[in-house]
């Protein structure tokens, strides 16, 4: 037989002045499993606890209700005072008298008190139904893994790191660095990309709590938050790392030469290669597809080479696991390609090129050694047409979304075409300049003020060639006239879009991404870095496009709370979470089905006790479980109930009014 | 023989009547039987969906509702605009059978229309059902030295969403046709641009702006002639190109043809088979190139370049 | 729940039962079910706000409205119950990412449902309170309120053994 | 459609080839023209089989029983039949590897009185949608048709349809013969047993019938193929059709035309959402 | 200057809409379609600033202006469109309301381009076909401009450009009957 205690607040007059407390306390008593009833003046005060306490131990109380505030409110200060009376915490209920009763019928205090007893009944009833659950504690591996060497991997990285957190940093090319490595100067100041790049590369090599796993793919992850386990697979580069020394003796040698991606394809690397030169680790591999030797069998010239003997022709993909306890995401972003523009010549003009190329034409370790040309006749262009938004806010043939980045880099390209040809003349075409951050909006002033650069307002219809000139044409919305520009070279401010590894990532990983491939936050604005997998955060470009600040703010972010996961031997849970009772379970997986976060698997249970024979029945991982109650609501043949709420807890409240 | 059914279009018995008559000779070579819809109408193109709504749909309707009597699966249109009504009157009345129905009860009084038609250009036809392949096969006389820009206008390849063909900015299929038969295609950025044929008579400075660009620009990618697939656009370029010169102030001189007359050349028949001497701008000397040897055209000549690995091909 | 003191004049006639009647100033019972992070917190907002509304609806908490089976709804209509209340987080704001889509789906069946077995469509009621919405929460309670005091009195299927 | 000889010459051939332990079939009643489930293990007994437009019940609820389960068995469906079959293998209670399945097309089925049944009225996939082999000539897929039946009672005045409601609820004697004949009614603990829990639903009195015929038809809402069998089975013959049926033109109706079982993999309408979903019923 | 202020309803927005299945709010004012046009410069205002004046509700100047009739459904602009809007339908629709409730520009331009359009359809009603001669020299005494484009037609005729005869749909009943009964609907479909 239930005993239950009976605590009704006053709260000063707020809950007494609208609802007869003493009044409530009589009708309450006459409730066959209420044991002792009493109401004080502020039963959150310590004295008001200590009622609380007194009465538990005295009349051996089985439960407790209190009639107070909404639970929102005190419900965690009366879960430690029951419990302090050695009472489990969760064999308390609230009734919300306040919030729900004495401040919303104010002029009616008959109703209110009726009320008030009702939410008291209701709470009674509940309580009666309740049972001793316990915080759960989960055990974590205090080992992150962060996934792709951009700055934003590179950033969450090394915060973790410096916490004396294990890290392993997963890179998918031969060198940490990323897209920023590719940047010649960054917005909104002009410092070079490398400079603020390269010491913190090196870090990331030479950190001690940092396990770099360059030219690797994460091919798996099981388990749970605190409690994963990935797969990870070292693809094969012909290079023994240990013992090469990164002389690139075989780099100068090796006579195949294929596109160089760091350069855009502007170009030519060798079949075996190191990125860039200052690549981190600045170890050669051999690219399987081009390689001589792995090819045709044929060559062997880099083996001859090397005189520390590191070519090794027979070496094979590797499989290894990692224990780890969280993982953040940051495999950054890849450019739109812009061949749909057919109207711009995009493929039949040479002298039409995207931003990135130009990036790297401009950058002073690029392949033309900092000063841009025309890839059709190798003179230096004098007027330049930039035009934005190619691909962003384009339904018809790009994405609905704005990159975000491409104002702020095509006017530091327009700078940077004025520091490299003094008297070049750059025209921008764009539909709105976006600066917003700080120093950004001054940015833009200062191409367009300092270096001349001419704004047009309008998206160019078409592109056409007179001679070796490009004739741009577009509307100048501002003037209302339509423009034509001869132009020596035209730089498209391609959009950003995912990694297109993204969605097999996101499966793989268990998370979820949208329509475009981009990473789904938890919350857009409250969670933003968290996904909806607890354990699995994100930085960078992976979840929406971002430019560096942005990036390293959420990396940051990224490492403050995997340090949170972190900071106990055992992550604390909120016991009201759902159960499966195996022998009402008949497997039919619908719940596995709805659970908004793959909380729910399945097992083999022997069909009855010692049989051989087995079936499936669903298992709710207490680890992930987020005590929504969605499965216990389509769970058919009541086998799911969830802990804290459930069928007969709600169902005593319904019928005891 | 394959059979197909024609919708020649008013200007084929009037102002295109070589066009018409080669594109027999080409399809009598190609093996394919040209049905004519039976009693056809006029289209509508250019006035009808100015002016009203249920009239430019009854018109093309009708010459759907009469092709469908002709057990054929494929129609063939010769001219542009009669192309682009009726394609896109064949999706709007697919997507609204409810109109369709309406107007074959109302206003047209021919029967039923259930859309088993499907409609094609006779270029696209020659591009998609007879092959490039098949048409290089025939050819008996080569077009070798014959620099031709290949000009499509609107109507052949827009609006994307009705003609289903090729692309709407730069098309190749007619220069692929043309390099089967041995010619060269110049590249020509203004292949699709539009030469205002609707103002043909009522706004004749629109077209002279309009179709003066076109000339002048096929002159500059160093065409000897420009080839079209569509009535309107041929009589405009070739027959106001006088007037043009007179507007520009220069002499273009550049003639017009249609495909099927250098498909029809190439294919052995003889030049005056193709009716040469309806052409305002004489194609004579143009045709004279025939044979010639040119040096490969729109390659740009290699400078000394800054940086040597600039001439990789980035793209 | 007996609320009326003396007797008043006039009746309120059954919706489904129209032989049955109870006095003008009946009160229904009115049961609320709330998911815990957007209504529950809308009505806590009503609170603090003071804003008054009537006095009938009993409200229960649940984490989430997809934890709402769609007996819960069954049993409050055969327990005192007059009218019931559901009430979610807008969709896309669950904060447990997409239980309201799958709970609409079952509120719009049962609603159905219930109307297509004889009870009155207004009987069962649903809505989405964010938890700003403290004003809404009020609205809503005061038009489901009204909404059930034409109705009468629910007498189909009463159980009585309880 | 009368596939007798067929159906004897593969399973005959199935228990040769010792691909089956178990065949489940149709055999002739002795005492009336109807038919009746037959489990076949013995060869011996395959002269019995029949099948003919008296074959009505859906034999796909006899895999839930303990002497079916992990054994492998060849069966006959119709299209209804193997829409239950099909979400019988979404929810995993039978493997496909233990199936042997003979698909008929199906040209509907007669009812007691020789009519044809209701519910191929209103059909809209005889043809079998999982099969290993298959009889008869495919017809294709029909449009959905709203049930008369529910139309009709739909048209009633509120008062009279409850008072029509309470008088079929008050006729159920809680047997749960409708539950047992389900053959999606596998679950080893149902709600609607008496014996289950007092909070579901408690004594033998109308309102706990109510309340099961209510919560046992949401459970199939947006599962139930129309087979009937429960009907067929309710020794009460109470239209237990009208209920599912109004939930499955409601989930028609609102949910992308969803109709159960029709694809492998597809679950239940209530297992999936739309963010377009209506919504217009919420305030 | 325009005045703007709160607009109950913009029933000229919608009818555009209905009228041509696009949709001009999602117009973003990006100009491709301007410079695309290549008869922009001889509209009294280019494509994106109708489709501005359509989503002010500025209906009498949009269907006064010169523009839809210098449009010649070359479908350049659509395809163009980052926002996918049917630009020619849109000019199509605000055309036909012009006629409907006429606020059909006066100018002598485009008083010469319907006239042109409704000598073709004349044409077409009378002969099932049109015969461009006959349609040139009637515009020609039309538009009171007796000697326009004379100067083609000798060496047109020479050629055999154009012929002298022409052809007539057999069954010219019913492309008349035709002619009545799309009028008649359209009527019905106003009403």
């Amino acid at each position: 037989m239930a005993r239950v205690g009976v605590f009704v607040c006053f709260c000063g007059a707020n809950i007494a002045d609208f609802v007869d407390v003493p009044a409530v306390v009589e009708e309450v008593k006459k409730i066959r499993e209420v044991k002792y009833a009493v109401y004080y003046k502020y039963m959150c005060s310590d004295p008001g606890q200590q009622i609380i306490k007194d009465a538990i131990a005295q009349y051996r109380l089985t439960s407790v209700v209190v009639a107070a505030c909404s639970p929102r409110m005190h419900e965690k200060t009366f879960r430690r005072a029951v419990s302090e009376a050695g009472l489990n915490p969760y064999l308390l209920e609230i009734a919300n008298i306040r919030e729900h009763s004495s401040w919303v019928h104010q002029k009616n205090k008959k109703a209110a008190t009726e009320k008030a007893g009702d939410l008291i009944r209701m709470a009674v009833a509940k309580s009666i139904a309740n049972e001793q659950l316990h915080e759960i504690s989960v055990p974590v591996t205090k080992r992150a893994l962060v996934i792709g060497g951009g700055i934003a991997g590179i950033q969450a990285a090394l915060d973790i790191a410096d916490a004396h957190i294990p890290v392993v940093l997963v890179e998918r090319s031969p060198s940490i660095g990323g897209r920023m490595a590719q940047l010649d100067e960054t917005f909104p100041t002009l410092d070079c990309s490398q400079c603020i790049l390269t010491p913190k590369m090196v870090d990331v090599a030479s950190h001690p709590y940092i396990e770099l796993i360059p030219y690797s793919e994460v091919i798996g992850l099981e388990g749970y938050v605190g409690n994963y386990k990935a797969k990870i697979k070292k693809k094969a580069s012909y290079v023994n790392f240990s013992l090469c020394t990164g002389c690139g003796a075989c780099t100068q040698k090796c006579p195949v030469k294929v596109p160089n991606e760091f350069n855009m394809g502007i170009d030519k690397r060798k079949a075996i290669y190191t990125p860039f030169p200052q690549a981190v680790p600045n170890k050669p591999v051999i690219d399987a597809e081009h390689c001589n030797m792995l090819l045709k069998g044929k060559c062997g010239i880099c083996s001859k080479v090397c005189e520390k003997g590191a070519i090794d022709y027979t070496m094979k993909d590797e499989v290894i696991e990692r224990e780890i306890g969280a993982v953040v995401v940051a495999t950054g972003y890849d450019l739109w390609d812009p061949k749909p523009y057919e109207e711009y010549g995009v493929g039949r003009f040479k002298d039409v090129i995207t931003s990135l190329e130009f990036e790297r034409m401009v950058s002073a370790s690029g392949p033309t050694g900092g000063l841009p040309i025309r890839p059709s006749d190798g003179k230096v262009p004098k007027t330049v047409v930039f035009i934005k938004c190619i691909g962003s806010r384009d339904e018809a043939k790009g994405i609905e979304y704005c990159s975000k980045i491409c104002c702020m880099y095509t006017a530091k390209h327009a700078i940077l075409l004025h520091h490299k040809v003094h008297d070049s003349r750059a025209y921008v075409f764009y539909m709105d300049v976006r600066a917003a951050g700080k120093g950004y909006e001054e940015f833009v002033k200062r191409a367009q003020v300092e270096t001349g650069t001419t704004y047009l307002r309008g998206r160019v219809s078409k592109i056409y060639k007179m001679g070796d000139k490009l004739m741009v044409r577009g509307e100048d919305a501002q003037l209302g006239q339509v423009v034509e520009i001869e132009a020596d070279m035209v730089v498209l401010a391609t959009a950003i879009i995912p990694y297109k590894t993204n969605p097999a990532l996101a499966r793989l990983l268990g998370i979820s991404y949208d329509k475009y491939g981009y990473l789904s936050e938890a919350h857009p604005k409250l969670r933003p870095v968290e996904t909806a997998k607890a354990g699995i955060f994100l930085a960078g470009c992976t979840q929406a496009p971002k430019d560096i600040p942005d990036t390293v703010a959420q990396a940051s972010a990224c490492a403050a709370k995997v340090c949170g996961i972190f900071s106990g031997d055992a992550l604390k849970k909120d016991p009201m979470i759902s159960v499966v009772n195996p022998d009402y379970c008949s497997g039919c997986q619908n719940c596995v089905q709805v659970c908004p976060y793959q909380a729910i698997t399945t097992e083999e249970i022997p069909i009855t006790r010692g049989s051989k024979e087995t079936r499936t029945v669903a298992k709710i991982n207490e680890g992930v479980c987020q005590g929504c109650g969605s499965c216990a609501a389509v769970c058919r043949s009541m086998a799911i109930s969830l802990k804290g709420f459930t069928d007969s807890q709600i169902i005593n409240e319904i019928v005891s009014i | 023989m394959t059979k197909l059914t024609y919708f020649p279009g008013c200007s084929a018995h009037g102002t295109s009547e070589e066009f018409d008559h080669t594109l027999k000779l080409v399809m009598k070579t190609l093996n394919v039987e040209l049905e004519e819809i039976p009693d056809w109408n006029c289209c509508g193109a250019t006035s009808a969906h100015v002016m009203t709504e249920n009239l430019a749909l009854s018109l093309p309707l009708r010459n759907l509702v009469l092709a469908e009597k002709l057990e054929n699966n494929t129609m063939g249109i010769a001219c542009a605009s009669c192309y682009s009504r009726m394609k896109s009157t064949k999706k709007y009345m697919d997507e609204h059978p409810d109109k369709a129905k309406e107007l074959t009860s109302s206003v047209i009084d021919e029967g039923e229309y259930t859309g088993k038609v499907e409609i094609k250009s006779m270029l696209q036809f020659c591009y998609e059902e007879v092959g490039v392949e098949k048409i290089k096969s025939l050819v008996k006389k080569s077009l070798s030295g014959l620099k031709v820009a290949c000009y499509y206008g609107c109507l052949l390849t827009r609006p994307k969403g009705v003609t289903q063909f090729d692309s709407p900015e730069y098309p190749m299929s007619m220069d692929r046709i043309m390099e089967a038969l041995g010619a060269t295609a110049v590249d020509f950025d203004y292949k699709t641009e539009c030469c205002g044929a609707s103002f043909s008579i009522s706004r004749t400075e629109v077209v002279h702006l309009l179709t003066g660009k076109i000339l002048e620009m096929a002159k500059e990618a160093g065409a000897d002639l420009i080839v079209v697939a569509c009535p309107l656009c041929q009589s405009n370029l070739d027959m106001r190109q006088p007037d043009i010169e007179k507007h520009l102030g220069k002499k273009i001189g550049i003639p017009v043809m249609y495909f099927t007359q250098l498909m029809a050349l190439a294919f052995g028949y003889p030049e005056k088979e193709l009716k040469l001497s309806k052409h305002i701008v004489p194609v004579e000397e143009a045709l004279s190139n025939i044979g010639k040897v040119v040096e490969t055209p729109q390659q740009p000549t290699k400078t000394k370049k800054a940086v040597p690995s600039a001439e990789s091909e980035a793209k | 729940m007996e609320t009326q003191e003396k007797e008043v004049k006039g009746s309120v006639q059954s919706a489904e039962n129209p032989g049955l009647t109870a006095p003008a100033d009946w009160q229904p019972v009115i049961i609320g079910i709330l998911c815990n992070w957007c209504s529950y917190a809308g009505s806590d907002l009503t609170g603090t706000s003071r804003i008054q509304y009537p006095p009938n609806i009993r409200i229960i908490r649940v984490p989430c409205s997809s934890r709402v089976d769609p007996w819960f709804i069954i049993k409050s209509l055969q327990a005192t119950a007059d009218g019931v209340l559901i009430s979610g987080c807008h969709p896309g704001d669950c904060h447990y990412i997409a239980g309201n889509y799958y709970a609409r789906r079952r509120f719009l069946v049962i609603k159905n449902l219930l109307n297509f077995v004889g009870y009155h469509e207004n009987r069962v009621q649903f809505s989405w309170v964010s938890a700003a919405e403290g004003a809404k929460f009020a609205q809503v309670v005061a038009k489901v309120t009204d909404d059930i005091k034409k109705l009468g009195p629910l007498h189909r299927y009463k159980k009585e053994n309880f | 459609m009368n596939y007798t000889k067929q159906i004897q010459d593969i399973a005959s051939k199935l228990f040769t080839e010792g691909k089956i332990d178990i065949f489940i079939g149709y055999q002739q009643n002795s005492f009336d023209d109807n038919q009746v489930p037959v489990l076949i293990t013995d060869p011996a007994e395959i002269p019995k089989l029949v099948f003919s437009d008296k074959s009505v019940f859906n034999l796909t609820n006899y895999l839930k029983f303990e002497h079916t389960k992990n054994k492998r068995v060849g069966l006959v469906v119709k299209g209804c039949d193997s829409r239950s079959l099909n979400l019988l293998l979404t929810e995993k209670q039978v493997k496909r590897e233990n199936l042997y399945v003979i698909g008929v097309c199906c040209e509907g089925v007669t009812d007691d009185n020789g009519a044809k049944a209701k519910n191929c009225e209103v059909c809209v996939m005889p043809d079998p949608v999982v099969y290993d082999e298959i009889l008869g000539n495919p017809s294709g897929k029909k449009p959905y048709r709203v049930d008369p039946d529910v139309a009709e009672v739909a048209k009633m005045p509120l008062v009279e349809r409850a008072d029509y409601f309470e008088e079929i609820f008050q006729n159920c004697i809680r047997c749960n013969a409708c539950r047992h004949s389900c053959p999606l009614c596998y679950c080893s603990k149902c709600c609607i047993d008496q014996e289950t829990s007092t909070l579901y639903n408690g004594s033998n009195t109308v309102s706990s019938a109510v309340h099961a015929l209510l919560t046992w038809s949401m459970h199939l809402a947006g599962r139930c193929v129309d087979c009937r069998n429960c009907e067929k089975a309710c020794p009460s013959h109470l239209p237990l059709h009208l209920l599912h049926k109004q939930n499955e033109k409601v989930i028609f109706e609102n949910f992308q035309e969803h109709l159960s079982g029709m694809i492998a993999d597809d679950r239940g309408a209530f297992y999936k959402y739309n963010q377009k979903d209506p919504d217009d019923f919420i305030m | 200057m325009i005045r703007l202020g709160y607009l109950e309803k913009n029933t000229f927005l919608e009818a555009v809409n209905k009228k041509s299945g696009a949709n001009v709010l999602n117009c973003y004012q990006c100009g491709k379609c301007v410079s695309t046009c290549p008869v922009s410069s001889y509209m009294d205002y280019p494509p994106r600033v109708i489709m501005q004046m359509i989503k002010l509700g500025m209906k009498e100047e949009a269907l006064k202006a010169n523009s839809m009739w210098f449009c010649l459904t070359c479908s350049a602009c659509s395809g163009r469109c980052p926002r996918e809007i049917d630009i020619p339908a849109v000019m199509e629709a605000i055309r036909h309301i012009a006629i409907e409730e006429n606020y059909v520009n006066k100018t002598k331009k485009v008083k010469e381009i319907r006239t042109f359009h409704n000598i073709f359809l004349d044409m077409v009603k009378r002969y099932g076909r049109n015969y461009e001669l006959r349609m040139m020299a009637e515009f020609n005494i039309r538009t009171r401009n007796l000697f326009k484009d004379m100067h083609l037609a000798p060496k047109a005729l020479l050629k055999g450009k154009i012929t002298i005869g022409h052809e007539h749909v057999k069954r010219g009943k019913a492309i008349r009957k035709m002619y009545a009964m799309a009028d008649k609907l359209e009527k019905s479909q106003k009403g």
